[in-house]
């Protein structure tokens, strides 16, 4: 789970990380009082979780009153990648000498948290990557000995910051390796940390990722609850009936028991038509599950539907029930092709005929396309 | 032979006692796995399927004898009960759950290879021999003995390619669900290690997918030390992108990760990456698999 | 620094480990109306920090109101080993089944946190360590691994508990553990666990002791400061001015820098004479510091004055300056004897001897001590 | 020879440039201890002494070869500058400050002892080889060269047996101060064993007090390995009890941790047990120890 960078703001400042004196508004009123407190020139940064909100315009700076006003309306008026802005953070704009980047994530295979620092941040910190890696430190922690400041500070040295600024950056990457830690990220980043023109350091973003499968402990230390975050108002119904669903912009509608066989089924499908959805039900296959699901993608248009499932954990004839009970309760007339192997199967097909849906027996999922795009080109095939 | 499981391995299963444990005990039993009994803490005493269920992993290998060990254990008592289970001297355990924390993760890796114990999973359909035996909630039927190993992260996508092949009468020697998550307790190359010295393979099949570096990982290992024929297929061409790991992970692994990156690597260290997995058939035809 | 009972309680609580409900009284109505809310039979609990509470009178049992007011009266009216007792934790008395104990220390020599755990627990735990040793099980915890419920578990089955509490036993452990940890305790204790009537456990009681030396961080999380917290008011005055103070019964005034050295002082004269106290400055000594050694111990009566200081890391010059500046402000006549070595003695005597003091240069304490014998058996000697 | 400290010790001062620091430096470089620079973080390129300083201690060891450090540096700090010191590569370091937190000292010891790194304190004067150097705050002048090894809990105590023995002209090989907090980075034995492998000692006084196991622990070092004559103060015989440890404390160590488990231990291992430091001068003359 994303936090806002709001949310992420107050998490650093509590683990002592110097941040910018702010305010969230929800109105232009709001804002024009958070920035009387703040000063100006003020920043306004909308609330938006999506990435490259600053290139979309999403952050905007105001030197007077007036300028603030009619750019809060701007901004509430606005949607940025299709999220409405609902709230903007409003801060003072300080001078700033120099950004630097500071990030700590988890290198996938070593299985360790790793820190990575760039002289050079903002927002072509992925470019600098690759064009001035000596700008680049990163460092692999062992989280059994913990990550201390010298060990941070030789991180800063190896990407060359200069000396004034190594002990207190040092300081900053290992609370920001503390926050990482105790609310169980996948990401904790900094980008960027702005050097200020009178030498102070302040960190002008805050990104705070946390493993959604740790939520049952972080949560007790979370400031807000996690609803209302996702923009998607389909991938959060998702999420409340408990599977993973991510909104696409075609027309076929697709329900999947795995995310590898998602994806491949999108793979194939994508070479000839385009998929609306992608619906992962995870290993809790029920009757009732799948009868949410199909009224989940049931909820923008399509053209037609296709399932691939297998019987591993998952009891696909109970699924195959709940998905026949919602076509027969809504009288679902769209064309849908199932391919349903594994335990049960053959119970399966017979469900799933039942309702209507053409069953593809063999293994391979491309024959199930196969079928899926003749039934497309010729309806009574 | 196979690979990690076989005729000696003499397996428990922990949460023996749940809806998915003991209907997973049965079907493991049916397909002729030798279980040995099973744990579930204050459960010690009863049976499930005529096997002992134990209140402690010490208790069962004392007991029993067992060597190995699948966990269908809720995900937020995985990282305890792992660590009962290592040290209870159990040498092989296949981690069936998801939503384990990575955090957890993170450490139970770190235990696992301290105390040089083989781990699949977590969120792993887990590891079967055709014919043989399994540990996991693969289905049976899509699987038959041959010569082919698979390794994939994802679970449905290896029943997909085991059953292409099966179709064609393309058997298979081991097939391991290596896990799905962005941390996992055994990395791709230490397997593909086994399948190059099992006597029993002749070939392997990576069941790869976007985001990660296993497979990159994976090619540098084959360019050095792989005689067998390896076929290769990457999920998620087309899909937009998994689990983003914020400015860190992409600095970190470059370009790691993306499904161009990915088949660059493999194709450069001689691996035939197919583009659907229907693709493995002419693969298999070509290298007379059997 | 010792934590008084019902803090610790609150930090059990937080921290998920069963405790009674419970109200802290500062007069008799306080208690009542508590007890009200918590029931009867009540326990009312002397909050001083003092070990043997119980066998000293500091805890009793009220079965009515009427008892409770009588009771409460007397407690408030009651000294504990020498200590008022202002404030009353009052709770309800629940039935008991088996008393367990539970305690994380450090063992020094291995330098590991160690748990321990019996199935006798109460106010005679030390004694059944000797004569039960097989109810007793401790462990030595790698805090680098971290502490785990199966390694609870398996304490607590040495320990010979009865299976159907080894899962929610070792869930209190772990957690006590993790206090342990937070608050970079000393020892973190409960004793007894009870094992209701109803099969539920409770922990009626709870040690807490953090590192003093940890405090800079730990108050950051600690409900209350730690003002009021020591009971005789010359130690909360030598805290105050940064010193280790001990009030003795004697008549015999003390002051070393180093604690060994005061010790074998201590030691030494406790052979002929009776020390009032025990002042052991550490590294810090300046003028300013002495004077202020010598104010604390002449708050009480004294016979004669022993001051033992070596300087090493401490100017004991500067020392001196301060103890004869203070003779002198305040016309002190008392025999006084100093043995003062090391850095910067010459010019230490000298000043020492300005002020009256009878200087012993020889290294050994006993030299000094038979000078200071000898003065009180003579004063003109 | 000595123990710990000898010709080849090449010593930092870690907080050089803070007031302690600064003025110890002098008093250790007028005693003649080889001390090659200093380090305090955001002073390098300033001189103490005419000794360079360093921001970071890799950098220090780098310049001058150092391969020993003392510190000075505040008790918050010690942890970290504790691990940069081990892996810029020091052997032996010693921790002057008083009031580094317990919990800290419990992470130092266990990477000194994985990084096979010899340290001595938190709370220690340090170490002191009559004549040659000192590393610390032991007052010079109390010192005198010899053949008799002190080891102590106590700072200010081991000040009073080596002042004692020098009033008789009896000198000693070496000093040792463990450091007298609850949790010390080596334990007697530990030390007890340099003294019993040095030929240039030839008798070892503990100087120890009540609280703890270390003089149990030592009692049996030196039953089973020690030829040289041991005497053994015990300070706190008349004291309140000091650190209270609770029951925890008290049940994990017995008896131990008494005057009167100490006592008895010690003069079961064949210690000369001295009720007073003074005793300790005719303990020498007995051995005839110059």
């Amino acid at each position: 789970m994303r936090l806002h960078e709001y949310e992420g703001m107050d998490i650093f400042e509590n683990f002592g990380i110097p941040v910018p004196e702010r305010g969230v508004a929800g109105t232009v009123d709001d804002a024009l009082s958070i920035a009387e407190r703040t000063g100006y020139p003020a920043v306004l940064k909308s609330q938006v979780l999506v990435g490259g909100r600053g290139l979309a315009g999403g952050i905007r700076i105001a030197e007077t009153p007036d300028e603030l006003r009619q750019t809060a309306e701007a901004l509430f008026e606005t949607d940025i990648k299709g999220l409405p802005v609902r709230e903007i953070m409003v801060s003072w704009k300080a001078s700033i000498k120099k950004e630097l980047y500071m990030g700590i994530t988890i290198d996938g295979y070593s299985g360790k948290p790793v820190a990575v620092v760039s002289t050079e941040g903002g927002v072509h910190i992925e470019q600098t990557a690759k064009t001035s890696p000596d700008k680049i430190a990163s460092f692999k922690i062992d989280p059994k000995f913990g990550f201390y400041p010298y060990q941070a500070a030789g991180i800063l040295r190896s990407a060359g910051l200069d000396g004034n600024h190594i002990s207190s950056c040092s300081n900053i990457l290992v609370r920001l390796y503390r926050i990482f830690q105790q609310y169980e990220a996948m990401i904790a980043e900094i980008n960027p940390l702005v050097i200020l023109d009178n030498g102070g350091l302040m960190a002008v973003d805050a990104v705070l990722e946390i493993d959604d499968s740790a939520m049952f402990r972080v949560k007790k230390i979370l400031p807000l609850s996690p609803e209302g975050r996702i923009g998607n108002l389909l991938e959060k119904k998702g999420k409340e009936i408990g599977v993973t669903y991510v909104d696409l912009s075609g027309d076929i509608g697709l329900i999947s028991s795995g995310a590898g066989l998602g994806m491949a089924s999108m793979d194939i499908i994508g070479h000839h038509l385009s998929p609306a959805n992608f619906l992962e039900t995870g290993g809790g296959i029920t009757a009732d599950l799948l009868y949410k699901c199909m009224d989940l993608i049931l909820m923008k248009p399509l053209k037609a539907i296709f399932i691939n499932i297998y019987g591993g954990i998952n009891p696909i004839h109970e699924g195959a029930k709940g998905i026949v009970r919602y076509i027969k309760d809504h009288g679902v007339t769209l064309p849908i092709v199932a391919k349903a192997l594994g335990n049960h199967q053959e119970e399966t097909w017979e469900i799933l005929k039942s309702g209507g849906i053409h069953v593809v027996t063999e293994a391979a999922t491309e024959k199930a396309v196969d079928k899926l795009i003749a039934l497309l080109n010729n309806p009574s095939a | 032979m196979s690979i990690l499981l076989n005729d000696d391995t003499r397996v428990i299963v922990q949460g023996i006692t749940g809806k998915i444990g003991s209907v997973q005990t049965k079907w493991m039993l049916q397909y002729g796995t030798k279980i040995v009994g099973g744990v579930t803490p204050g459960k010690g005493g009863s049976l499930v399927e005529g096997l002992p269920v134990f209140n402690y992993v010490d208790d069962a290998v004392k007991e029993t004898g067992a060597n190995a060990s699948v966990f269908f254990v809720p995900a937020a008592f995985v990282l305890d009960a792992f660590f009962e289970t290592i040290d209870a001297g159990i040498e092989f355990i296949v981690i069936v759950p998801e939503h384990v924390p990575v955090h957890d993760v993170m450490k139970m890796r770190d235990y696992a290879h301290k105390k040089q114990v083989m781990a699949l999973g977590p969120t792993t359909p887990g590891i079967l021999v055709p014919g043989k035996g399994k540990m996991g909630i693969m289905p049976a039927s899509l699987f038959a003995p041959g010569r082919v190993g698979i390794i994939s992260r994802s679970g449905t996508l290896s029943y997909e390619f085991a059953g292409i092949l099966s179709e064609i009468k393309i058997g298979q020697s081991t097939v391991v669900g290596m896990g799905a998550d962005p941390v996992v307790l055994s990395n791709l190359p230490k397997i593909l290690h086994m399948f190059e010295n099992d006597p029993d393979t002749d070939a392997v099949i990576i069941v790869g997918e976007v985001g990660g570096e296993q497979e990159e990982k994976a090619a540098e290992f084959i360019a050095a030390n792989m005689k067998k024929p390896v076929a290769s297929y990457i999920a998620g061409r087309f899909s937009p992108q998994g689990k983003k790991m914020g400015h860190a992970g992409a600095i970190v692994r470059g370009s790691a990760g993306t499904y161009e990156g990915k088949t660059k690597a493999l194709m450069q260290a001689g691996v035939t990456v197919l583009e659907s997995p229907i693709h493995v058939q002419a693969w298999a035809e070509k290298y007379k698999l059997r």
